[in-house]
């Protein structure tokens, strides 16, 4: 069996990032071996496929190279391919201030967010992480490895640093440190 | 295995459309978070509930009830609703199963047609099916519960596409957008919000064929509100490929979708 | 862009079957030329991948090669927890009596269903289809399309047919007609 097909079935039941450590453990082969057929099966596809291997929250996965990304969202359901601004808001301060609980997120938008909350629950963006230590025990929200993927982040330093504030400078016109968040 | 109640707190209707049970906390070495998300994992079958001791979570509930003196009688039947479905869902688990091995036929009180006889030699059938369609793997999404509950299947993320073009390069981009717009009105006054789609139907339109800065693009006077809408509408056009970015002599610069 | 891409790109993503009438939709155009172009990709992958294309439950979908089920089962949780033959029997049963009701498959099995239809249930193999207009207006029961995907069926005309009864066959070993439709 070639290595370099087994790499290929993985790859794609896997449907997560899979680090060629995985890979090699699952094969049973050394990892620089493995890294070099990944290499080989990356330059592969970029001559003859719709498909491609990137590089995503530490490891490997095949994705829909984007010049097909216009045919492939009028062919998913929309409600597939987009989030809502106030749900990209939340998630955004979910992002930034993780691990964060619904008051304080509510306190950063100003707005109720239970309905952005349990969106990105249900879409495996946010996770909830733990319990406050405060009255009521809030429950405490993180990113996933879902929300690298989706942003195609390779970890949690890659987020823009966030330098604008968008609620508390509003009318003053200079940039501290919130606004970025709203970016991804 | 460990179960606790909160407080109860004013809490909408959730995502699934009732209202959520309490925040009872199980801990078990099968599961380990809200009662509300041990139900939808049981009903979706991602967890083996005989691994999960009810009697605890039913102690939790009536600490809860005590604590709360029964004030939020929703949430209280919630709770029951899940309860019940859990003990129902354990007990049915918890019934013998007739293994194949038993090789006595079903005895029936008087023979009937058709017989079960005749689909014996289809369940070997179905048996060498079901192993044969073992072996082949399908890509494994792992789309929202509420999706499966709709029958709606997985969920495919487009990746999202910016080239040589950094996130930071786009925060410097959004950045200065933001700079250049004037106070927001206070909020009472504010026309209600549009959607994200048809801000995406006005920034498609400001993209032109050629590249251009969000200078040249975004002309005239706008509110921070507005700029932020902008430029999630712009994000959101790149990921489904109608809209292009890219980094010209240290510029970001956006384009509409090229000519098919 | 190329026809073929196309599809490559909505069959991986769409991540269930996906019939050719679908497809010629999405991309626009004609049917047969869609038919055309899936033959030839699941000829290029037999020779190519470690992926093939199925028909399967009405449509296209991309799956891996048995050759790896070795492999990717040790990668992955196994993913067929086995039907009791008891269960077995009601599925089939329901598969072939469609629409049925519980007391009809308790009169062929001769024994209570309750169990065996629940467990069905459970498992998305069987859905209700409607009701019976007898008294007492019991649920009729069929199979879905996780059914067909389960067993590997396009539609229900896979099915082998009722033919032979266990006991004429049962200790001859010799291959009967029915056999053959395990080879497809």
């Amino acid at each position: 069996m070639r290595l370099d097909r087994v790499i290929e079935a993985l790859l794609f039941a896997a449907d997560t990032p899979v680090s060629a450590d995985a890979l090699a453990r699952a094969i049973g082969c050394p990892i620089y071996e493995v890294e070099e057929k990944l290499e080989n099966y990356g330059a592969r596809l970029r001559d003859t496929s719709a498909l491609q291997l990137v590089r995503i929250a530490g490891g490997y996965q095949l994705c829909t190279k984007p010049e097909y990304s216009e045919v492939l969202s009028r062919f998913l359901a929309p409600q597939n391919t987009r989030l809502s601004r106030a749900v990209l808001e939340v998630l955004a301060v979910v992002a930034y201030r993780q691990p964060v609980t619904l008051a304080e997120i509510e306190q950063v938008r100003g707005v109720d967010s239970t309905y952005g909350v349990h969106a990105l629950l249900d879409r495996r963006l946010v996770r909830e992480v733990g319990r406050k230590k405060t009255p009521g025990k809030p429950h405490l929200y993180g990113t996933t490895q879902q929300f690298l993927h989706v942003f195609k982040l390779d970890d949690l330093t890659q987020l823009p640093p966030l330098e604008l504030s968008l609620s508390q400078d509003v009318g003053d016109g200079i940039p501290s440190e919130q606004g970025a968040f709203l970016l991804e | 295995m460990s179960a606790q109640s909160a407080p109860a707190k004013v809490q909408q209707v959730s995502a699934i459309g009732v209202t959520p049970p309490p925040d009872i906390y199980v801990e078990c070495q099968a599961f380990s978070g809200s009662l509300a998300t041990l139900f939808l994992m049981v009903r979706d079958h991602k967890v083996n509930l005989l691994g999960v001791p009810l009697a605890p979570v039913c102690e939790a509930f009536a600490e809860y009830l005590i604590e709360t003196s029964g004030e939020d009688t929703e949430r209280a039947a919630s709770a029951i609703a899940v309860l019940s479905y859990l003990l129902e869902r354990k007990a049915f688990a918890l019934l013998p199963v007739e293994e194949a091995s038993s090789e006595d036929p079903p005895e029936l009180s008087e023979p009937m047609e058709p017989s079960v006889q005749e689909f014996a030699q289809v369940i070997l059938a179905l048996n060498d099916l079901a192993e044969e369609r073992g072996g082949l793997f399908f890509r494994q999404s792992r789309p929202p519960v509420q999706d499966l509950v709709d029958g709606k299947g997985g969920a495919y993320e487009l990746p999202i596409e910016i080239g040589d073009v950094t996130t930071f390069d786009l925060a410097r981009a959004f950045e200065r957008l933001v700079a250049r717009a004037i106070p927001d009105k206070p909020a009472a006054f504010r026309k209600p919000a549009r959607s994200l789609s048809e801000m995406m139907v006005v920034v498609s339109r400001a993209l032109q064929l050629e590249f251009k800065s969000l200078d040249e693009i975004v002309v005239g006077d706008f509110t921070r509100t507005e700029a932020v809408w902008w430029f999630l509408a712009l994000l959101e056009l790149i990921r489904i490929g109608q809209a292009r970015v890219r980094s010209h002599k240290g510029e970001v610069q956006f384009a509409g979708a090229a000519a098919a």
